[in-house]
């Protein structure tokens, strides 16, 4: 039985990965899922420079889910490179650096010190909608993100993965737009734009005002845009969203995923990882499913 | 680094000492025996709407039974479900989380307010030194004040006067007359705030426990962070993890 | 204490109505809630001519919310005239008719056709994702939406008010669309579009593979799209999308909403209008608010 | 109208008589006292990440005690709740909902396959006439089919022919030379189809018992239709309400 996948030439043992700004550099759930077991750490974005992210609050809890403003906090690329990576070279798994910025200038700083640094693949993030400039303004419109795709694709070393925002009207039309531009893969779903209020004080549950929705809540709508992506670019997609469980890994698998991210679920849970690679194999032992491969897509009618 | 571990513990009792307020009572294999004054454990609901755990300080530990327990106020849905846990029942918790308090040997003013006061039963326990335990509460329905007793003389302030000084902590200690040189803090904001100045001005090494929106818990997703004087060493600016470097910081090095 | 509240000059006695589709025409549920406590009810779409729906499945649960994909079902303007109007009219509640077609003309038709009925208010479906034609594709174009709106607007003899779907990178331009338009007021949330696949049996759970999302999963959604809009916009709002509770419903109107509908929560609950009615009731006697109105978009800075 | 009731239910008991298959007595204030054969209810889930209802058939009516029998079968994260409702514990139920079989006093024969058996046990128990009784299983795992027994002469078709005829229940009919004058069955959708065929070949009256996703289970949502051969008078078009115009339905009516 084989849950390994190939992602842009990169093999996974298997197709569970982490989801980046939930799991940090891997280093605190360490203690709790053995990292060598995992397809692949994606870390927390990294910009060019130290950020200092949002006022706090900067989560809150809502019904299935949560909303989070954290607003990229992150230690910089030069720390990142001396501190992060170092540590998760010690480990036997395949290693995703999350990239941020407010401009392609900002971005392509990044990418270009990480071009001679071990890391395996790429994922930009031009979705964050918890910063002012940069974030989810490159990721709504499709010129903006084949633009800011071609830029990062002619300098970047490793395989790039485009990691699109939910909050627009035709996701397939971001994911032609990336596809176009280069990209060599695609993740998605980013956080969706919620909001909270505090009834009894009458405020605003976030400093931000607004927050990411992520959770089991949003996880149909990733699946849906998934589908709606595989169909439409031939790229692969990682997928994202409310993963919570094994069967929900393998829904977004079933979707068109070939692989897939964990994120609020760890705050859950901070074994589910190593919990959800467990039951993918339950399920293809039980199902006979030789290879993970021909689940990617597998959906199909009545 | 401090070893963390997550458990099903078995609820050993629970009562409610006041008015939403619970008492919880239970039985770890490994978290009790690892905890330390200060720190605190992320309990998590049953009910799948509610996703993330609560962050709930320790009030005390029982290291020779495993017992660790949990004080808390009721602050909404989630809390809720916990203070319906009866005998027997099995709840997931992870910790021991945080820094916890650093023990001196110095004349010490513990402090505490409303739902911070639970942190500093297990902190009087251990500190073996002078001890003048000041607590604020709301109203004359006092919890746990009788508790401190066997630990250190215990002042109480009460907003409306109903029990003790009227006023605040600071009002308690300026009415009696105390000093100490070192202060262990927990409660709201402004309480912390105005020991923070209190203890600038009187030149004493002054501890807090802070509080802020927590998500995972420990560490990783930079949620639940403070600002800070310096620069950190982890996050490369301003902003301290209130679940990793602290709950616990010295006064002067947190800004809030 | 004084729950009532104006819509487009109609006043409704408190401002808790049905979501349309979730409460058919209010005669299931009379068995459970009494209609005369309701601010409204707003009925199921209702089309030119009677239109027979999707296939069957039709509905798939989610975590948090559910699916659903009914097809606009409805027995037509005819026999809705026939016999739902006169039903409604027994009950001391005001009536929103919810009206839905593929094309202006369609639209328009049942527009006529209620121009001399005892309605207080219309509501224009221009967001159902559910069918192929008319319905959501009308609502995520600005310009359709102005022009949809300017053209039943001109037919119309009660106050209208546009139903907006979420599925939109910006809610606010469509807010101020159909404003332009000349809308009375605004709806919304319709559905998310999500998907669901049965991993056993590696197939769509619903038989229109995609459905619209509801429940309290959306709720946050629906929040900030209610707040974006009340900012951008002077006509009312009618907030929906998972209010389970006063609570939710407070939250709501503290974001901009003059009136709520309470959809999905019916089904977890048939008596959860009322329910909710009190609960809003039992808030302002806490916090001595004297005329619901005050809270209306009374949402603060922390 | 036939009037529905909310009620917080009371659990008498559970016990598993198959493999996943759970037969839960509850006692309910008026739904039982108003219950008739082949109607259902909506049992709904405590867990609140599951908002829908599950109906499920009545199995059995305790009219004095206002009890009802619901045997179902895990199938889901909802059901598996359900089975774990302890004698005491309550569970929110909305009924009797649907229409239920109409009784007749001739020559009948009862089918059901599957979790399609238990409604059919109380309509055994309330029909007054010959009754023969056939039960399709997947296989020697039986369940209920001894309570079947005081109410007529009973058959048994098992798909691995482990027990009984092997094959479906038209198999038992044949392979015992049954002959009725009206069907009511319950069971999968292929089964329904077969004994609609066979009451049309046969000219015998025919009533089965649908089944369609739900979300309301009222009426009002319009999720569980099945397409009908004329006009509703409610929708309107060729389609009616699984839970309010059937469940039970005449065969030549509904095509599925």
């Amino acid at each position: 039985m084989d849950m390994s996948v190939d992602l842009c030439g990169v093999k996974l043992k298997n197709p569970v990965m982490t989801a980046s700004g939930t799991f940090g550099s891997g280093e605190e759930y360490s203690e709790f899922v053995d990292l060598n077991r995992l397809g692949a750490v994606v870390t927390k974005g990294v910009a060019n420079v130290p950020w200092e992210g949002n006022p706090t609050p900067r989560v809150a809890e809502v019904y299935g889910g949560m909303l989070n403003a954290i607003g990229l906090q992150n230690p910089g690329i030069d720390l990142f490179i001396e501190r992060d990576i170092p540590f998760l070279k010690k480990f036997d798994t395949k290693i995703i650096v999350n990239v941020c910025g407010h401009t392609t200038e900002e971005y392509v700083e990044v990418v270009e010190h990480l071009s001679d640094q071990p890391v395996d693949l790429l994922e930009i993030n031009i979705s964050c909608p918890n910063v002012k400039e940069g974030g989810i303004a490159f990721g709504q419109n499709p010129q903006m993100v084949e633009e800011i795709t071609r830029e990062i694709r002619r300098h970047a070393k490793q395989p790039v993965i485009m990691k699109l925002s939910p909050n627009v009207t035709d996701i397939t039309e971001m994911a032609r737009a990336a596809e176009a531009g280069g990209a060599d893969a695609l993740s998605m779903i980013n956080t969706i734009t919620g909001m909270k209020i505090d009834i009894h004080r009458r405020c605003f549950a976030l400093a931000n005002r607004t927050g990411g929705m992520s959770g089991p809540a949003v996880h149909p709508v990733a699946v849906r845009m998934v589908y709606q992506s595989a169909q439409a670019v031939s790229i692969p997609i990682i997928g994202m969203g409310g993963i919570m469980t094994a069967e929900d890994a393998i829904e977004m698998i079933l979707a068109g995923a070939t692989a897939v991210s964990v994120g609020t679920a760890n705050f859950t849970n901070p074994r589910v990882t190593e919990e959800i690679i467990d039951g993918i194999k339950s399920y293809m032992e039980r199902y006979r499913v030789e290879s993970l491969k021909e689940l990617v897509g597998a959906v199909h009618e009545r | 680094m401090a070893e963390k571990f997550e458990e099903l513990a078995r609820v050993v009792r629970q009562e409610e000492i006041a008015t939403d307020i619970y008492s919880l009572w239970i039985a770890t294999e490994q978290i009790a025996a690892h905890a330390k004054p200060g720190q605190f454990v992320s309990l998590y609901c049953n009910e799948g709407s509610r996703l993330l755990p609560r962050p709930i300080s320790i009030c005390e530990i029982d290291r020779e039974n495993g017992g660790l327990r949990l004080v808390y106020r009721i602050a909404g849905e989630g809390t809720r479900e916990f203070s319906n846990l009866c005998a027997g029942a099995q709840v997931k918790v992870v910790g021991p989380l945080g820094n916890g308090f650093v023990l001196q040997k110095k004349r010490a003013f513990l402090i505490g307010g409303g739902i911070g006061i639970p942190p500093m039963l297990e902190l009087a326990k251990q500190l073996d030194c002078e001890k003048q335990i000041v607590l604020g509460y709301r109203d004359r329905e006092l919890f746990l004040e009788e508790e401190f007793e066997a630990y250190g003389d215990v002042f109480v302030a009460t907003e409306d006067g109903s029990e003790g000084t009227k006023g605040n902590v600071l009002d308690a200690i300026r009415a009696h007359g105390l000093h100490a040189d070192v202060i262990y803090a927990c409660g709201p904001a402004p309480m912390l705030r105005a020991l923070k100045e209190y203890a600038a001005e009187n030149g004493i090494e002054c501890w807090i426990s802070m509080e802020e929106r927590m998500a995972c818990g420990i560490g990783a997703c930079l949620a639940c962070v403070c600002r800070s004087k310096e620069k950190d060493a982890h996050s490369n600016v301003k902003n301290k993890r209130v679940c990793k470097e602290g709950p616990v910081f010295r006064a002067e090095e947190v800004e809030f």
